[in-house]
């Protein structure tokens, strides 16, 4: 992938897409699959639009529903969600790890500001609860712990420019 | 002495009000609707010249109170009441209340309706006009003693069915001797408490069929025809949903002969009008009489648009008491028709159907194409009535334009807000036993026991991953600018937003 | 030697672009829409396979762009293209242009399309091949010393037209002799700026005469056919508006004469494919050539409904090289056709185009009912392009119920956001001399000199009353209330208007 | 007319219809010509609702434009202008008037209560200005002048609770 930053995963029903998105212009590049494809989208009505991938038109109905998509193409109904590549795989990292060893220390996925940490040594923490929120690739990503725990040490602060793999905190 | 009808109440709704509605005005004829509470506004009440309201939503207490349709008519002062299909269309008791009304009921006499909706009757009466039935017989509900004995000489597997079945109530399947007894008591006792009839009979059991029927029609003055079959063998949930014409298996020898056999059976019955007399076709082409329905059919459209015949124009022209306007030498069908009916329905969790408003609604169009609807955009599904959507019903010279046409239409056609069988009918159509024409009742089923019914594009799924990441990307775009200009006024963001990422999913023209 | 077509490029946009579309379709081929910066949205871009920019909203920077759709032709890989009608469809310059890359130019070749086209040469093609043509003559432009002496021979009114013709340039009707020069000289200047080819011709001026027209078909193999007429002399602006098959003054013999005309025209121009001879005809019906249409004519449903063949897919059939698929006794018309195009037009304000958005775009439906439309709800009627929308084709068992069906499905049609000739085409239905089949190409200046078209309904102003009415009531109420509760926060009577007054429109089911 | 509170003049392009709505529960009784009709109005979508008069249906676009209605109905473009019946008659009496002698005096077309008076003594009014504003029959009624002139005199005040045809002002 050129760009890791615009790395997505996609999990349209229950199939993964490892994609890159890149603006150029008023539309957009998507790599997938080793292929560059060229996508234009167009508004139609209110939740309507014309998506044209290289030459073909699609009239998708896209709406939210919670964190993922509604996404009405072509006859067939399915639900999209859209991760980041990177919290995707520290996401599956997490739960491989679960079902292992519990992996202690909480890393920072991707470069980017610590813009807020939600606990304190000594607080429980349930699975899938917000740690910390860091800004990265141009969006906030949430930072939620992968299994139930306390809080041992913290080794971030809201404000800090973070390294990828750093250390942010530990659960015990 | 013929009867001018001058105006005619549409005793049904959605699709098939609409119908009868357009067949009325192109025969210059002023329609009456009728509607309940929760259909004000439905599209038929919109087409009709005039509609009246009868009631609540639950179809007793408006389309099938026949007390208060009765009245309409005579307020709207109709001449006739076309029953569409459904509700009361089959009611012997509603035929005969509008004949001492003195109001034409379109459709057979009340006595025809209810010699024919009793099943046991029907087979007496076909059998006595030299139909072949399915090898059976009926018994006296008091005594069983003898009904193992009667099985054995009809041979397993045998069917339980109620004489005044419908809706597979009161009908069994029997495999083994052992099962028999308890079988037919239990269809007894559920005819009974379903239709208040606990008459039930035995049918030899045919495994997958086909389900083959001749549309008939007879006018008041000894005239009888039949126009063609139609193959409705594609069914889920023992419901017809793909239906053609010609059949598959016809042969012009095998044609004439159920033609001319559903013929007698309209002949023996002193039928009047539109009426389907079903068979049930075998592998070695065996027909077999199943039942009688005494009205319009759902997929009347499929027999038009090879006849080229306007089958409720000639229903308001016998009703009328004229001669019918063809003879049986007339019928010269022309290429190939397949109907695919559209329902609200979630074909991947057992065809369940789907409710809501119609947020978007259109149709195919173009070469060969009809759509018999009942709703336009904004319309609801409700719960309270049959899920079906509209009829996609398309012609072609032969059966491989008709359907390659028929799929070219399902992909046109564009609805949101409900689940529909568009899916599943495209996956029918070019799932190879249809193509062939070797199917038969149980096809669906056998076919597609996952039931994974898609339209045929292949890759949906990878679509909608770039649609869905283009869109995170731009909403994500968004939550970056929030917190770049935090210390701007709120909805700043909003406005930058619209104004320069938004752009990017350009306006529209 | 036969070549299947895999891919088609449609080079053209709106109802024909997406008839043709359709047509690949259902033939299982590949099809390729271009499209112009204004039309990226457009409907004929979503339908199709593939859709590639070509331009510019102006045609000449976009559809008329020769060299960037056979570019766009190459990149997509298309073995043919399909011009449609319009833009380049009558280009022989554009036809060798693809024959010069080895693109299929669906459509006769090159040499023919330039024969014709040229209007002195077809008539000079048609004496040859024995077609009644006009009493005329064309001369020596350079020398109009005997051009009195030739247009007395004729006898007046004479009718100037340029060879290189369309679109009513260079012509002139001359009704007197003292008249005649003046108009030659100024009809020359005319042609020569429009065409860049001064050339002009004579023909007796014939008044009033009737449009019939014959739809022709020829192979590669030698087979020519004629599929019956077409009566077009249903006008506004010279351009036709509503079209019929078959005519109703046509009779087998005069049938057989002017399709045999026709075919032996075919013969004489090595023609390819299909096309149209049209013809006038007077009112003893005699008739004469009037000039060839190299290309599918916008009528050609009509012809479609009444033959059961589908045009757009016997094009590719004979561009592919086959055989025709029917000969001329396979050509066996059934019932009646009606074809009324739907113009974004204004016809109280002398059919001016109209544009805007298509806030609302319904399609009637039914038996009998075909729409062959380019646009969908939210389409865009710009200034840049033919103002049709779409062509509403309807089929009937005979000319009566095919033109109350057309009337019912005009009534069903519902399009807000630009003006249409829907009112126009109900007023042309239900009029007198329509309905006897008498008219003639100057009907509808005859018969409406006052542009009074309306659609059947009479009490349309009474019914805009009561509903201006009750809705000016409410909004009434609501300036009171807002009075009455002066003292009370903005907005607050809004609120209160909403959940009490607007209820009385009650809400949507 | 039963009620003439509720009368109405509506000009439908050049035609025009004398009529009275009263409302009657969720539905409306309009008296036309000697004749009642049941109406009821459900609202579609945006600008578009079904109007049923007695047994027949309409979909009826329907818009504000300027004082009047754009209306859409059954293949035809239509302008309505709806009008109280007394302000009507006083506009046509003034416009005949005008065509006559010029009536001097503005007279209260119905009883209501004055809201605003938009001149004074001496002030040029052309013909269409408004001169005053009325609340009336729920409504504010402008009364507007019939012809040019200059406005002599005044004799209501605003908050004046005023009779039909009471003086209330005078132009010369």
């Amino acid at each position: 992938m050129a760009n890791s930053e615009n790395r997505y995963l996609v999990t349209v029903d229950d199939v993964e897409f490892d994609l890159a998105v890149t603006p150029k212009g008023s539309s957009f590049e998507v790599e997938y699959n080793g292929a560059r494809y060229k996508v234009e989208a167009h508004r139609l009505s209110d939740r309507k639009y014309l998506f044209k991938i290289d030459e073909s038109s699609s009239e998708v109905d896209l709406s939210r529903n919670g964190g993922g998509y509604n996404i009405y193409l072509e006859g067939k109904d399915m639900i999209a969600r859209v991760e980041p590549y990177h919290l995707a795989e520290l996401r599956k990292k997490a739960s491989k790890a679960l079902s292992g060893a519990t992996e202690k220390i909480v890393r920072v996925p991707m470069p980017g500001l610590v813009l807020s940490i939600a606990v304190k040594p000594g607080d429980k923490v349930k699975k899938g609860m917000t740690l910390a929120v860091i800004e990265a690739m141009k969006m906030e990503n949430l930072i939620r712990a992968a299994a139930d725990g306390t809080v041992k040490e913290i080794f971030a602060a809201p404000g800090k420019a973070v390294e990828k793999n750093e250390n942010l905190l530990e659960i015990e | 002495m013929p009867k001018r009808i001058k105006k005619i109440l549409v005793a049904n709704r959605g699709e098939i009000a609409i119908r009868v509605i357009r067949g009325c005005r192109d025969a210059g004829i002023v329609s009456v609707a009728v509607y309940s509470e929760i259909d004000k506004t439905a599209y038929h009440v919109r087409l009709a010249d005039e509609a009246y309201f009868i009631g609540q939503a639950p179809a007793r207490e408006s389309y099938l109170n026949q007390q208060k349709i009765i009245e309409v008519a005579k307020e709207a002062g109709a001449d006739a009441i076309h029953p569409g299909y459904g509700f009361l269309a089959e009611n012997d008791q509603f035929a005969a209340l509008c004949e001492k009304n003195r109001i034409i009921f379109i459709g057979p006499k009340s006595e025809t309706i209810a010699l024919l909706g009793d099943k046991l009757e029907a087979r007496k009466v076909a059998l006595k006009a030299g139909l072949p039935v399915i090898p059976g017989t009926d018994f006296d509900n008091k005594d069983l003693s003898q009904v193992e004995e009667t099985a054995k000489q009809i041979g397993y597997p045998v069917l339980v069915k109620a004489a005044a079945g419908g809706g597979g109530k009161g009908m069994r399947i029997v495999r083994e001797p052992e099962r028999l007894r308890e079988s037919v008591e239990s269809a007894i006792r559920e005819a009974g408490s379903a239709f208040g009839d606990g008459r039930v009979y035995f049918e030899k059991y045919l495994e997958n069929p086909r389900h083959v029927e001749i549309q008939i029609f007879a006018d008041s003055h000894g005239h009888a025809v039949y126009l063609g079959e139609r193959e409705c063998s594609i069914q889920r949930r023992h419901q017809k949903v793909i239906e053609e014409s010609p059949s598959p298996i016809m042969t012009p020898e095998l044609r004439e002969k159920m033609g001319t056999a559903a013929v007698n059976l309209a002949r023996a019955s002193g039928y009047l009008g539109a009426g389907t007399v079903e068979f049930l076709v075998d592998k070695n082409r065996s027909f077999y009489f199943l039942e009688v329905n005494t009205r319009l059919q759902v997929e009347h459209p499929v027999t038009e648009m090879v006849t080229g015949l306007d089958l409720v124009r000639e229903q308001i022209n016998v009703a009328e008491g004229h001669s019918l306007s063809f003879r049986q030498e007339d019928i010269q069908p022309r290429g190939h028709a397949v109907e695919c009916r559209i329902y609200a329905e979630n074909p991947h969790q057992d065809f369940l159907p789907s409710t809501g408003k119609l947020t978007e609604y259109r149709e195919p169009s173009g070469p060969g194409v009809r759509v018999d609807s009942g709703v336009v955009q904004g319309s609801e599904i409700s719960i309270y009535y049959d899920p079906i959507i509209a009829k996609l019903v398309v012609w072609g010279t032969d059966r491989e334009e008709a359907i390659a046409r028929a799929q070219r239409a399902l992909t046109e056609y564009r609805i949101s807000g409900v689940h529909t069988t568009i899916g599943f009918a495209c996956s029918i159509l070019r799932s190879g036993g249809f193509r062939a024409g070797e199917y038969s009742t149980g096809y669906v089923e056998e076919e597609f026991p996952d039931r994974n019914f898609e339209c045929p594009q292949s890759d949906q799924a990878q679509k909608a991953a770039f649609a869905a990441a283009i869109f995170d990307f731009l909403e994500k775009e968004k939550v970056s600018l929030t917190m770049k200009r935090r210390g701007e006024k709120a909805g700043g963001w909003v406005q930058y937003y619209r104004n320069q990422n938004l752009s990017r999913l350009s306006k529209m023209r």
